[in-house]
């Protein structure tokens, strides 16, 4: 039965987190962007102690469950639309502070996705353990943004410790300072064991942080999501052990790119996610014109014939529906997921929708606000900075719709390129 | 619990609906639209479906399952992706018959819904539309005025679809500027069916302007009687069965141009091969599932008993612009091709221009 | 000096072409859209009348100034601007009526650009003179839109008989059942005398209406433009002349493509004065909604900033602009014209946005006009179904804005294709 | 007579100007943006152009050409080109300049005008906008009233650019409903100049809030004394200065993006090898060359002495939406570089958002 109906328990997490998001994020929100590279620490820590509270509960829970012969609750997994609401909601917190907790990250759902038990037990079931820990994905090299099959960075095999040998560059890689220098934090590093092979020969390796020969080279001054880090990595001999390989290392042959595929797949997990996230913005921004509307006087009136709306009317149910649009495309691939479907087109519609809509939403919205839209004073214009990385990172719109048009084709990337 | 997965009954539904759309409804719907008719098996195949009568209560005549605004959507869909103007045609009767179902009194149910749930295709229509530039549904220029124990209507309707072979009418006329609806039989003193109008599109589609020259239309005839009938609600189920319908045109039109680019070979190659082309489909295709799902979600919202207006509203708009882009870009992709009326694309744009005026001309 | 100024005895001219389509096109222009395949012979010959009026005393003026020894008035050029005037007036009288007027057309124009003088005496000169006429050019074929380098029709040389014989089919060619059935008239014909060639191979020539195994097959029924007959040619053996052959009958080596670029060039003249047709539509829309809008009592408040203007008022500005833009840069492409500057670039930029423009305008203006703009009482309607061709004739919007990125980036159709 | 061609002196002037954008303004404007401030030297070098002294009548110590609304905007698409903050920085004095030479009266031409034709870099600025959401410059907040010989304004302004060095403000006002420009002195008693203000764009450029409380304004420095302004003109002079400012930030981001796109290897190509982006890049070059024209309409037919208020509105409302899609096209063509700010682009949207709110910032 077609439903549009979030259980309860969904529900109530999610108030939870908006209240984390409201009292925690937006109130430091302006400072961490006009402070640049500056960490947030005292939000981070907050965080970390919320998630490893989180942890220990679900560890409990778990544990008494098993105590008591208990069956696990019996129901559709909504694994991947918790994610997608908890990263909707803090995104409407702040963005860039969401992308700045600690947290295994993209590189925690590679090793979560195709890692073995070991690799789990040593990077991930103890995370929320200690210190403070960062989890980052690497794979954009300075010749390689969307075109993943060119990547340039080696991992050679040196049987004679047992070991690969990483050299290479990375750039553009999310919380990738934190990640690579913070004690107990580890890179997922996409690099070529065979460059004959092409995509064959793309694996991608564990490199903990503080590796000798791994180095954070620089950390990016960007247009928006400021609080977060945008780093580039540099690997020079280093070396890291043989089980840090996540996957086979075994290269097939050039036609056979399943290993390529498998880690592409991530993609289809956290397209929907970022897409959340872009539309948490745009939230933020739609509610934050119609609470400055509301001030001022000005109504929406809904049911109007289009020829007696103002062109603000116009302009703001058009926010409205373009959010709508997006998000319950996103809904649709989160539910997908959830329910073991395969999704490659949908997250890619809904990425590619999500990237344009926040872009348009944010961009109105500054022009809709006159002289304040465009000031710092209020948070819009940020907004506006902050959404255009969704355009751009985990595929850019361009990259989305070649997906969409693939799968709609039928077509490889030979024949549409 | 969140679902993207019909029931079983309606993958059902629309599995009949898509192959009667693909194999009775896409054979003639080029002809109707050049002859100006559809033919009456099409009409009465449609209709014999039974969308209507299944959501009328059994004490009525019907098949008693609820009225499910969700249901008439993903049928909508298939039917509009057949043709609009059968699609409009063959749904006219529900025109009358929803209003009737929500709003209409008990007195007004027990007459009248039985004669929906007949075989025969039910000569009943209704008329909201008026030939003004500027048309607001909800500031309607014909007047009904109460004399005693009876309104009197008057002014001019246009777009009323089957008028001329109509026996009931349903009238929406301003009541002190609320819109309310009025049960008109055919032959009342002072209806006059006027000529057959002559549109852009849905050339199939019979519709005619209608004059009220003090037509006297007595109290207990208004919709909903003594309470009046909540036109907002009214106007929802309009929306969603413009919208649905919308979405089925465009998604008719992005597989036909998907089709076309594939096999359109130029320059060596399918057209599809190049990006401007194959962009341009997929974001149709974009479009098309974020306005399904914007149809779903109201129709949802609807049928759970919330407040959906503005959903209704905002699914409409979207659907109005998207089919109109759409259908659009799927003439271009074809180019030539597309300007000649051999091939179907010409007819969506022209039918899918009209979705942004064709208030009241469905209902779900 | 930058100057928007237009001569007098242009806007002259212009005037009486207004009086023309008003008078002898709007009235009969809904008639023979609902009539389609009915000869507006009367407006045809009006037409004819006129246009051979206008030959004659041109050739009077000529033949006068040649007599007193005058020199030719001394000013910069300006046949492509009154050329573009023309379209653009008449077809805001009526864009489907304006097509079947009898002209040389672009067959014509082909003759005119590269003919030879007698081929320009044969079929030029004594054009308006006795029975109507019409010249007509047939490129597209059904394997062949737009990639004209791969036409199929067949010119073969018969040395004995020193004849072409052609051997093909033409579809979408404008005008093409008036040039192939009405005595006098002809067809400048599209063909390759050496398939092997490639765009070398393809030649141009003029085949006279009623030539033996020359025939119209079909009249295609149309979205819009209906009054103008868009037909299917077929060429069954059909032998012309060895003269016949427009330009050098020579092939080329493939890289050297001269004679087919210049073909093309034919493009650079005429892709603005079809942006101008399309701008006539456009033109008519707008003042047909201004009308309607003044009648109503709805004002167009220009100057107000934008969070004042109603939707309706940004709709209609956002048509006027639309229509400006396109108008200004097709402009431009003529005055290139005339001052014999290399204007692909320009051509091809406004061919693309006043298609794009039109096809904005009119649909919208459909929607503004509510149950009134769908009807057939009023014209919009059939506006917005004529405008619709410029965007697909004489190049696809997507055609037009390939040439634009080529000349952007200094491409070739190998490099971008 | 018709002609896209501009005059050798124009040609001269604008190749000067491209020069020094090109040498001297890209090379200090990333770190102008950073550090939130122009190198004295470059606004010196920009108004040694002599843009404004040159209209100014030789009696008042300029240079006697005409006003000339079109030589203005090529000037300014090509100091827009160079950096938008650096332009409005460097003309900034043009906004007190240009009203006087148009409307003042003859006595305030004497006082004021000379004092723009020195070498020195004029301190003077005005103060149109202000802090509201809803800013409409025909129906000031800021209020100027007549007492006897005097107007007192009240009222608080934003966006004005160098108020902190101003010498001389032009402030506008509404009185009675009427916008009308005052001649204030630094210094006058209830004038405030407020903290820096922190805005998303044109960081280079120092802009201050204005607090007026009670400031008493001699009548005769009302601007045009007597006659007051025609603030309609003022607007068109500035709505063409803006576009075409609009139209160099455009025609910058777009060449870049055009450069990136054909270095930049992707899958074995060139990014400019799809379509997708080469017709991306292909749209903002049409849209730039046709806003540019319709800003040369509007310019030639102000200096024709024609009625061009609807030209000059148009134009840049066209200039408005058209440089915040081509910039964001352009960081968009740039993918993840685009988002740095080590590239140029970034800046060029956050500056080009800004058009739509910059009301009365520049004037040509």
């Amino acid at each position: 039965m077609i439903s549009f109906e979030i259980p309860e328990y969904v529900r109530q997490q999610n108030d939870q987190i908006r209240m984390v998001a409201e009292s925690q994020m937006r109130p430091i929100a302006r400072h961490y962007d006009e402070h640049e590279h500056e960490r947030p620490t005292a939000f981070n820590e907050f965080m970390w102690q919320v998630m490893a509270m989180q942890q220990q509960m679900a560890a409990q829970r778990r544990a008494q469950r098993e105590a008591e012969g208990a069956p696990r609750p019996k129901r559709p997994s909504t694994t991947n639309l918790r994610q997608l609401f908890m990263f909707e909601i803090m995104s409407w917190g702040d963005a860039a502070l969401l992308l700045t907790i600690p947290m295994p990250g993209l590189g925690g759902a590679a090793i979560e996705a195709v890692g073995t038990p070991e690799q789990k037990e040593r990077f991930l079931n103890h995370f929320y353990e200690g210190d403070m820990k960062w989890g980052a994905m690497a794979i954009t090299e300075p010749g390689a943004g969307s075109d993943t099959a060119n990547i340039q960075t080696t991992a050679a095999y040196d049987a004679e410790t047992n070991e690969w040998v990483l050299n290479g560059e990375k750039i553009f890689i999310t919380a990738g300072k934190m990640a690579g220098e913070m004690p107990g934090s580890f890179v997922v590093v996409w690099a070529t064991v065979d460059k004959s092979a092409g995509r064959a020969g793309i694996k991608s390796f564990i490199v903990p942080a503080g590796t000798p020969g791994f180095t954070v080279a620089k950390v990016e001054h960007k247009l928006g999501i400021r609080a977060s880090d945008t780093a580039a990595l540099v690997f020079e001999n280093c070396r890291i052990p043989y089980e840090n390989i996540l996957g086979s290392p075994e290269v097939q042959d050039a036609t056979e790119t399943r290993g390529f595929k498998g880690v592409m797949k991530t993609f289809d997990a956290s397209r929907p996610v970022v897409a959340g996230g872009a539309l948490g913005i745009a939230r933020a921004t739609i509610e934050f014109v119609k609470e400055k509307l509301d001030e001022a006087g000005v109504a929406i009136r809904y049911g109007l014939p289009r020829h007696k709306l103002t062109a603000l009317e116009r302009d703001f149910m058009d926010m409205e529906a373009q959010h709508k649009a997006a998000w319950l495309l996103t809904l649709r691939a989160v539910w997908m997921l959830d329910n073991e479907r395969p999704n490659t087109l949908e997250a890619a519609m809904c990425k590619a929708k999500a990237g344009l809509a926040v872009t348009r939403i944010t961009q109105k919205a500054v022009e809709m606000l006159g002289p304040m839209g465009y000031s710092r004073q209020w948070l819009v214009e940020k907004w506006m900075r902050d959404a255009k990385i969704n355009d751009i990172y985990e595929g850019t719109g361009q990259i989305n719709m070649l997906i969409v048009a693939r799968r709609i084709f039928g077509y490889s990337s030979r024949e549409l390129k | 619990m969140l679902s993207f997965e019909m029931s079983d009954e309606q993958k059902m539904l629309t599995d009949q609906l898509a192959r009667f759309a693909r194999d009775a409804v896409r054979a003639i719907a080029h002809e109707a639209d050049e002859a100006g008719s559809v033919p009456p098996e099409v009409i009465d195949t449609a209709w014999g479906f039974g969308l209507v009568p299944a959501q009328i209560p059994e004490a009525f005549g019907g098949f008693g399952e609820e009225h499910a605004a969700l249901t008439g959507v993903l049928a909508y869909e298939e039917l509009g992706w057949g043709d609009l103007a059968v699609a409009l045609h063959a749904m006219t009767p529900a025109l009358v018959a929803i209003p009737v179902l929500e709003c209409g009194a008990e007195a007004q149910k027990a007459a009248l819904l039985p004669g929906f749930c007949e075989m025969d295709f039910p000569r009943a229509t209704a008329a909201l539309l008026e030939p003004a530039m500027q048309f607001d549904p909800n500031d309607l220029k014909t007047t009904a005025t109460r004399e005693n124990d009876a309104y009197v209507l008057n002014g001019t309707k246009a777009y009323v679809p089957l008028a001329a072979d109509a026996e009931q009418f349903l009238i929406y006329a301003s009541e002190g500027g609320q819109t309310q609806g009025f049960l008109v039989p055919r032959g009342a003193d002072g209806l006059t069916v006027g000529a057959r109008e002559k549109l852009m599109g849905v050339k199939a589609l019979p519709t005619y302007t209608l004059t009220l020259e003090g037509v006297r239309v007595p109290a207990a005839d208004r919709l909903g009687g003594e309470a009046g009938a909540d036109f907002g609600r009214l106007m929802c189920y309009s929306n969603l069965a413009l919208a649905s319908l919308a979405v089925g045109v465009a998604r008719g039109a992005a597989e036909y141009a998907r089709d076309y680019a594939r096999e359109r070979v130029q320059f060596g190659e399918p057209i599809a091969h190049r990006q401007a082309i194959a962009f341009m489909i997929a974001e149709m295709f974009i479009e098309i599932d974020a306005t399904r799902l914007m149809v779903w979600e109201a129709a949802w919202k609807m049928d759970q008993g919330q407040d959906a207006s503005k959903e209704c509203y905002l699914a409409r708009m979207y659907a109005d612009d998207m089919v109109v882009n759409v259908t659009d870009r799927a003439v271009q992709t074809l180019g030539g091709y597309g300007f000649i009326r051999e091939y179907p694309v010409e007819m969506w744009l022209r039918n899918g221009r009209g979705f942004a005026t064709f208030d009241g001309l469905a209902m779900v």
